[in-house]
């Protein structure tokens, strides 16, 4: 197979379309077919941002993408070098936009662990609560954009209906209803406002009813089956060698979570269900994203039983310095398991701060997902391995 | 068989009168069908629509249509500058064309063809040809890919639409749309019970509807056009006003379509199966013209009720790819559609 | 295992070839040689008693001297247990090399391509390390080695740095006295310093423009089409001396942060954190017997403010005030701008020379075209990435995106034209609102110049839109893929040509 | 070029045409960072911007005449906007939604982040907000609407007409034997 | 049959939009209709001028530099004639530039004067980005907007200011009762107790004179530190020696 770039005039159609693209001709018979190299994005139409993909076509099959990145890189770690820690958990919170609060709970952990801070009981058991808000927020987006991708139009504007009434509850707590900026080193910003507790046991019921809408309406539909079933397989043991986590390792069988193997703040105390899939395709992962939503509506009923009275913060200095030393802390994020590995040299901000996101990983997968798979498919995968192009390009 | 009340005894007044009938109703009634889809689609999702425009967002296509005409209109510069002009032409006239022959009520129709069911099945197959010239002039891979998959898609579900009006035909015995329409309202089953050709040929009905869903594209066979990896299909480069023809078409279609399958299978402008048109007078208007009128009504029921099954299937199903449709044209409608004849055939021969 | 007995075992698997072994808050770090790096990542890997067989993540650390540290964290799934597999890239700061693992595990692929494109160190037998994964293909400069700067953050006096003014009685309308800082001795050392930095900015620029000139020379000319480059420059009106003092500031400001002496020694200067709560600026004085601040803000005793309940700041010990720019001057930046011999020494270097090539300004500026500050920043401080570091734009130039000297000529920023009437929203005049702080509208202005002018990366068709597929394609991703030719980038046909007739259609444009 | 960038319409027609363009906005969703998310939920259920006119499906830029760019706009993408602005025939509106892409926003100091999308394109109404509600992009809408219906047609003409054509790539005429420039 | 033949699935997906579309819409319509918002929304920053000290913590603070401050010294005249003239920041400009502001509310958080609030006023989008520069006047009349803070959740503990005013109340509440019972002299003290704000109460009231210690200060500037910073601490050294100074006479004293 050679590179030959098409002369003017020597293409399919004389001054059509294809003519002086570079392709690769195939099939010494008379039937000589060229591949087509095609751009996906980097505005790509369906919801998930800016990821740019390239593909080379033979006629519907793909033959190779590459994913390309960078479209939406703003630099994280090296501003986080420049600013202190209450900035910084300002700033995380806008790189994996759906799960605002899982990121921001990351960065609070790794700096009260290097300074071996107690956080107050009170503070530990809200953060569960908001962070398992955050995934169920994070998953209904998801749901939405799936079905979106395959031209359900429907799902979007119910995940929606049910996430401005949770946004609602957020916003009364925290202010803010996409970046929560709710978390502190050293505990929460502020308490729960009065009544907090009550909407949240409504609204977990609520949810609950309507995510039996969306089996109906996707979860059961013949074409959906169509779509998804044993597309897009990704076996476990390549899974791991990507390093790829949350539901799309889920979906291979493996229950890696670490809420289970390394629970923080107080999921030791909550009974946490991590729904695991067979084969590892598309309709495997899209079914794990709604078990997940009723696993995390049962953990908050969970932590709603039994939040304790007392303070939400510790008195901090003025300035708050890790001290020397580096330290990793595994968090897990809605879209898979989100890190941090901070090296501090005893100053106010950090000299290294590496946010280790799971949709770069998950996204380094798609080279080997996608290969051999129908173009139409393409959308199907890309539309089911769950991943935030800013959480990719940080 | 009735006469139609154009028929005038100056030919051309006659012509000016159809040709203004047939125009008038065209640009009106997709727009009506546009509205709809708005609306129901909205609420459909939780939501209310077009709202501001003008109570309730009637004037919402009006005024897309107005802003159509303002557009900047770009031909890219790589296109084959003729063929991309005249693309949505070639789209939008069949549409027009089949209006001549379908009878929206008792004398409301422009020429009562022999062969009506030939003629507007033919010409209905001749906006293939417009999408394919769009899809090759716009000179970008997407355009070219989307055009692609629509021929394949338009041919493969020609054949059910076809063969469905074919058992019509077979049970009606004439091709005139309304000597259908007359078949329908004096057939019983087992010679006592009234009915329109829709219960008896229920398959050929279904068969119909869904494949003029996929002649139009509409979801859940829309694999050509709004697809994520398409963009628009074969309709990406274009703008301003012929962007709004290619619309047009598309409603039109819905249109068209609807009406045909009223048509054929739902027993036209009759309101009830073995129920006529009151035809008294009322104040000054005579009798036909009371009957064309309340048929026209009833008609534009059933086209509305139609459409608005076509949007219910939009907003709940996700698209198919698009080998298994064509796997389900090739497979399963087309072997349908031929056991429908042949059932229909058995029942006229025997009953 | 323990991370204790997980450290026994790498040392006595791999023997001499680890070097030292850390286990700081429950987790193990192992520092391998350089070259035993795939070895042990194979061991890793294989071992029975290890399976590493998740491959967490892999970064780049910056080790001062030592060059730049590559830590790669495992995860063993059935073991559950972990491990940071370190190792210093030998080749000091200018050539890190490593060897590649993508060889062992395949997701280090886009990490180690993240780490060449962050930290500038090469793995021996990657795949491919270019095109760049996250910044801009011809980004110059590798972002996260320390010294790289952030160069807005020069560019931008600090809004935090502004003192409270000492009026003179009669501006105040009140009796003051003008209180006289008790080190008279200060005003003069803090002139010298000024006057210092203005030469050097001087020098810096002269040089900056021969090389300017050559540069321009070798490009060919900017293509006659597109309308003037540069958008209607509606000045502000200088609000007291603020474009000029703003401009100095500029001028002043990234003098001292350019010189790479000062910016190792004043350790402080590097990180510039913004937020430090300096003893000396609160204005809280001892809280708890005077109502009111006691005496000058200046003059905060810290020793009461420790248990004050308010915000004064606690920490005594917090030396220059890391926040203000220029990592030694006593003074913020702001400061030095205020100072009257700063701002005419800076607007001298600049009214000197008017760049030749200023292009596409209307003559009838009042201000001087100050294209000097432009070239000089970016010449100085921030490499010339073509990036989005804004190069300092002195303040008060008409905001649009002008002919960059060195760079891809402008595309033409639409929005020229002074849409006089209708779309008057239109950002004709970008420039700052009268009176704006400089700081504001410095941000926007300097952040403006240089990021409008992008170099078209390698001709990425984005659909949609359709983009006319005759365009020809380079094979995408090449390995070798070297830095894209002026004219390449010129003549960026990749979207059809475009032939806008009148909105109804009726004639083509003749 | 005819008369219309000379004369002013008269106002009945130019009402009818304002009115026309102002309850016919075709969005493009150049969706980028975290305020895309608010931007679809402006589209959603609860705030529905159908209700103003403002129609998502415009699939492509060719059928666009309102985009709003929401998100951080890097440098990287900058050229695509570009492009994508291009392509928009030509009565377009430009709606900066978010504080990055106001002026750059959280990331005023990165090093890859463009300052401010009107750089790169005109922008006609900035909405401030890190995201902001789905409520100050339907205020914004509003503001555009009410910025279109007070429009002159004589003046878009006019401006329209000074812009020589976009001509991307030079318009070498050898790049493609069949296309003969007028 | 090789395709899937419509079964349940797709005509439950059907029933669902229909019994949706029957059902009445969940749109609350914008511009007749204002969304009801919680009062800790963050919808744009209100300055109460009066509090203001022009500390510029809040400046220094601020991760994207959108707060800029012009202030001047004015000298307040003494209320009793034998008292000391006091200088008082006065405020010029208080702007925040809406459009680079990030919206993390550190600045409200950081204001040791309470001088800035959150309002979930959220109808300012412009038609230049100029107009986002809103100054201090702007500032003052969002504070109308300004919401009460919630009430905190049971359980949770009060913030510090209403505990310690509670505290406070409680205290003097029990020294006015002891006042019954023992001598006058404790009523002043619980009247100072009540009226200091929430600062730990110094007993004793020592009102000291600032001056540079010059010995401290010549040491700090030979060690490298700047002028400004010496002079701060040479103050704090030469304050903290007179009070203990004045705290041994008053031991000696009494």
């Amino acid at each position: 197979m050679t590179d030959t770039l098409l002369r003017p005039g020597s293409g399919m159609l004389p001054g059509g379309p294809g003519e002086g693209m570079l392709v690769e001709v195939r099939g010494e018979g008379e039937l000589r077919t060229q591949d087509m190299n095609l751009n996906i994005g980097p505005q790509h139409p369906a919801t998930h941002g800016v990821l740019r993909v390239v593909i080379d076509l033979d006629g519907e099959k793909i033959v190779r993408a590459t994913p390309v990145i960078g479209y939406m890189h703003r630099g994280f770690e090296k501003l986080a070098e420049a600013r202190d820690y209450r900035q910084i958990i300002a700033l995380v919170n806008r790189h994996d936009w759906l799960s605002a609060f899982c990121n921001e709970l990351g960065v609070a952990l790794a700096v009260e662990r290097m300074m071996e801070l107690e956080v107050p009981d009170r503070a530990e058991w809200i953060r569960v609560l908001m962070a398992e808000w955050n995934r169920v927020l994070n998953h209904l987006m998801f749901v939405g954009s799936f079905g979106l991708e395959l031209g359900a139009i429907t799902p979007v504007f119910f995940a929606f209906r049910e996430r401005e009434d949770i946004q609602g509850l957020m916003e009364s707590a925290t202010g803010g209803r996409l970046h929560f900026t709710y978390t502190r080193v050293g505990g929460l910003k502020e308490d729960l406002p009065r009544g907090f507790l009550a909407a949240s046991a409504k609204m977990t019921r609520n949810v609950r009813v309507r995510n039996s809408e969306y089996r109906d309406l996707l979860e059961g539909n013949e074409i959906f089956k169509a779509r998804t079933r044993k597309v897009g397989i990704l076996p476990p043991d390549v899974a791991l060698d990507y390093g790829v986590s949350g539901p799309t390792l889920h979906a291979t069988g493996i229950a890696e979570d670490a809420r289970v193997t390394e629970p923080y703040c107080r999921y030791d105390k909550v009974n946490v269900h991590v729904p695991v899939g067979a084969t590892g395709d598309s309709y495997d992962r899209f079914q794990i994203l709604l078990a997940r939503i009723d696993a995390s509506l049962d953990i908050i009923d969970q932590v709603l039983d039994n939040i304790p009275p007392g303070p939400v913060n510790v008195k901090l200095p003025k300035i708050v310095k890790a001290p020397e030393g580096e330290i990793y802390v595994r968090t897990e994020n809605p879209l898979g398991q989100g890190g941090y590995y901070l090296v501090s040299d005893g100053k106010k901000n950090p000299w290294r701060l590496k946010m280790r996101t799971p949709s770069f990983n998950n996204i380094s997968a798609m080279s080997y997902l996608l290969k051999d798979q129908l173009l139409s498919d393409m959308i199907a995968i890309l539309g089911s391995v769950f991943f935030v192009v800013g959480d990719v390009d940080r | 068989m009735t006469e139609s009340l154009l028929a005038l005894d100056n030919v051309w007044l006659a012509l000016l009168l159809k040709v203004a009938a047939i125009v008038g109703f065209f640009l009106v009634a997709p727009l009506v069908i546009g509205y709809i889809e708005h609306k129901g689609l909205a609420h459909m999702q939780a939501r209310l629509g077009p709202m501001e425009a003008a109570f309730h967002g009637i004037g919402q296509l009006p005024a897309d249509g107005i802003k159509f005409i303002q557009k900047e209109d770009i031909i890219p510069a790589n296109a084959d500058k003729w063929v991309f002009s005249l693309a949505p032409g070639v789209a939008l006239v069949p549409a027009m064309v089949i209006l001549a022959v379908i009878p929206l009520g008792p004398g409301l129709w422009a020429e009562d063809l022999d062969t009506g069911v030939f003629f507007a099945l033919a010409v209905s197959s001749v906006s293939v040809i417009g999408i394919l010239m769009a899809a090759w002039s716009s000179a970008s891979k997407y355009s070219l890919m989307g055009g692609i998959r629509a021929a394949a898609q338009l041919i493969a579900y020609e054949l059910p639409l076809v063969l469905g009006a074919a058992a019509v035909v077979l049970q009606a015995g004439t091709m005139s749309l309304v000597g259908i329409v007359e078949a329908q309202n004096d057939f019983r089953i087992l010679g006592v019970v009234p009915m329109w050709f829709v219960l008896p040929q229920a398959l050929g009905f279904l068969l119909f509807f869904v494949a003029s869903l996929a002649e139009l594209s509409r979801p859940p066979f829309d694999m050509p056009i709004a697809d994520s990896e398409l963009i628009f299909g074969h309709m990406t480069e274009y703008t301003g006003l012929r962007y709004a023809f290619f619309m047009l078409a598309e409603y039109a279609g819905i249109v068209v379509l609807s009406a045909l399958a009223v048509v054929l299978f739902l027993g036209g402008w009759y309101p009830l199966p073995g129920v006529g048109l009151p035809s008294f007078d009322v104040l000054f208007l005579p009798g036909e013209v009371v009957a064309a009128l309340a048929g026209f009504a009833v008609t534009m029921g059933k086209i509305v009720a139609l459409a608005f099954v076509m949007i219910w299937f939009r907003a709940t199903f996700p698209r198919l790819r698009e080998d298994q449709l064509q796997r389900i044209s090739w497979l399963a409608f087309i072997p349908l559609a031929i056991l429908n004849i042949v059932v229909v055939a058995v029942f006229k021969v025997v009953a | 295992m323990t991370p204790e007995d997980l450290a026994e075992y790498f040392r006595d698997k791999l023997g001499a070839r680890v070097t030292d072994t850390k286990v700081a808050h429950g987790q193990l770090t192992v520092t391998v040689d350089p070259e035993a790096l795939p070895t042990a990542a194979r061991l890793c890997k294989e071992d029975p008693a290890l399976r590493f067989d998740f491959f967490d993540w892999m970064s780049g650390v910056d080790e001062r001297d030592a060059g730049f540290g590559v830590v790669t964290h495992l995860y063993s799934v059935e073991h559950r247990h972990h491990v940071n597999l370190r190792a210093v890239a030998p080749g000091g700061r200018d050539q890190p090399r490593l060897p590649s693992i993508t060889g062992v595990y395949r997701g280090a692929n886009w990490h180690e391509r993240e780490a060449y494109d962050m930290f500038g160190v090469e793995f021996d037998g990657h795949p491919g390390l270019l095109p760049r994964i996250l910044t801009v293909e011809n980004f110059e400069g590798f972002p996260l080695r320390k010294e790289f700067h952030l160069s807005t953050r020069d560019a931008k006096p600090w809004p935090g740095a502004k003192e409270p003014e000492e009026r003179t009685s009669a501006e105040a309308g009140q009796s003051v006295t003008t209180i006289d800082t008790p080190a008279p001795v200060s005003a003069e050392d803090k002139a010298a310093a000024a006057k210092a930095k203005a030469e050097r900015a001087k020098a810096k620029a002269a040089a900056m423009r021969a090389k300017k000139a050559g540069e321009r020379a070798a490009a060919e000319l900017q293509p006659a089409g597109g309308d003037h480059g540069a958008r209607a420059a509606a000045e502000p009106q200088p609000a007291g001396g603020d474009d000029q003092a703003s401009a100095a500031a500029e001028g002043a400001a990234p003098a001292p942060a350019s010189d790479t002496a000062t910016m190792d020694a004043g350790g402080e200067g590097l990180d510039k954190p913004p937020a430090p709560s300096d003893p000396d600026l609160a204005g809280a004085g001892e809280m708890p017997e005077a109502a009111s601040a006691t005496d000058a803000p200046l003059q905060a005793d810290e020793g009461e403010a420790e248990e004050t309940r308010s915000a004064s700041p606690a920490a005594a010990g917090e030396d220059v005030p890391a926040g203000t720019p220029a990592p030694d001057e006593p003074m913020g930046a702001a400061e030095i701008a205020d100072s009257d011999i700063a701002k005419d020494a800076a607007a001298g270097a600049v009214q000197g020379d008017v760049a030749a090539g200023a292009t596409g300004d209307q003559a009838g500026e009042d201000e001087p075209v100050d294209d000097l500050a432009a070239e000089t920043a970016s010449g100085i401080g921030a490499p010339p990435s073509a990036s989005g570091t804004p190069g300092v734009e002195a303040e008060g130039r008409h905001g649009g995106a002008t002919e960059q000297s060195g760079d891809r000529p402008a595309a033409e920023t639409p929005g020229m034209n002074a849409d006089p009437q209708g779309r008057a929203a239109r950002p004709a005049d970008q420039t700052p609102a009268p009176g704006a702080d400089d700081g504001a509208s410095a941000t926007r202005d300097s952040g403006q110049a240089v990021s409008a002018t992008m170099p078209d990366p390698a001709a990425p068709d984005t659909t949609p839109g359709g983009d006319a597929s005759d365009r020809p394609v380079e094979s995408y991703p090449s390995p070798d893929a070297e830095p894209l030719r002026a004219q390449e980038l010129q003549a960026d046909d990749a979207d059809p040509p475009v032939e806008p007739t009148t909105p109804s259609g009726e004639g083509e444009r003749s | 070029m005819g008369l219309n960038d000379q004369v002013e319409v008269p106002r009945p027609v130019k009402f009818i045409l304002n009115w026309g363009r102002k309850y016919s906005l075709w969005v493009f969703n150049f969706g980028l960072a975290c305020c895309a998310i608010e931007f679809i939920a402006t589209s959603a259920a609860r705030h529905d911007f159908i209700r103003l006119g403002v129609i998502p499906f415009a699939h492509g830029p060719r059928q666009a005449d309102l985009l709003i760019v929401a998100g951080t706009l890097t440098d990287k993408m900058a050229p695509a906007i570009k492009r994508l602005y291009d392509q928009m025939p030509e009565p377009k509106y430009v709606i900066s939604f978010g504080s990055c892409s106001n002026c750059g926003g959280p990331y005023w100091d990165s090093y890859s982040v463009t300052k401010g999308v009107d750089q790169i394109i005109p922008v006609d109404i900035y909405v401030p907000g890190c995201p902001p509600r789905p409520e100050a992009l339907l205020e914004g809408i509003i503001k555009l609407q009410e910025m279109i219906q007070g429009e002159s047609l004589k003046d878009r003409y006019a401006a329209q007409a000074a812009r020589q054509p976009i001509v991307v790539g030079g318009g070498d005429p050898t790049r493609h034997p069949r296309n003969d420039p007028m | 049959m090789p395709a899937t033949l419509p079964q349940i699935g797709l005509l439950k997906g059907l029933a669902l939009t229909l019994k949706t579309m029957l059902k009445p819409a969940t749109t609350a319509q914008y511009p007749h209709v204002k969304p009801a918002l919680p009062p800790r929304s963050r919808g744009v920053i209100a300055l109460m001028e009066e509090n203001c000290t022009v500390c510029m913590l809040c400046a220094r603070e601020c991760p994207d530099w959108c707060i800029y401050i012009d202030s001047h010294k004015e000298v307040v005249p003494p209320k009793d004639e034998g008292a000391r003239a006091r200088t008082r920041n006065v405020l010029d400009r208080f702007a925040i530039d809406f459009a680079l502001c990030m919206y993390c509310g550190i600045c409200i958080e950081v204001c040791p004067f309470d001088a800035l609030f959150w309002s979930p006023e959220f109808e300012y989008s412009t038609y230049s980005i100029r107009e986002l520069t809103h100054e201090k006047e702007q500032l003052r009349a969002w504070m109308d907007t300004v919401p009460a803070p919630p009430e905190l959740e049971v359980g949770a503990e009060l913030p510090k200011e209403i505990a310690d005013g509670l505290a406070a109340a409680r205290k003097a509440a029990e020294q006015a009762s002891a006042a019954v019972t023992a001598a006058a002299d404790a009523a002043p003290a619980a009247a100072k107790e009540g009226a200091g704000p929430t600062a730990t109460a110094v007993e004793e009231d020592i009102h000291v004179e600032v001056q540079i210690d010059q010995a401290v200060f010549d040491q700090l500037i030979a060690e490298g530190k700047t002028e400004r910073v010496a002079r701060a601490k040479a103050k704090a050294a030469y304050v903290r020696a007179e009070k203990a100074r004045i705290r041994a006479e008053r031991e000696s004293g009494q």
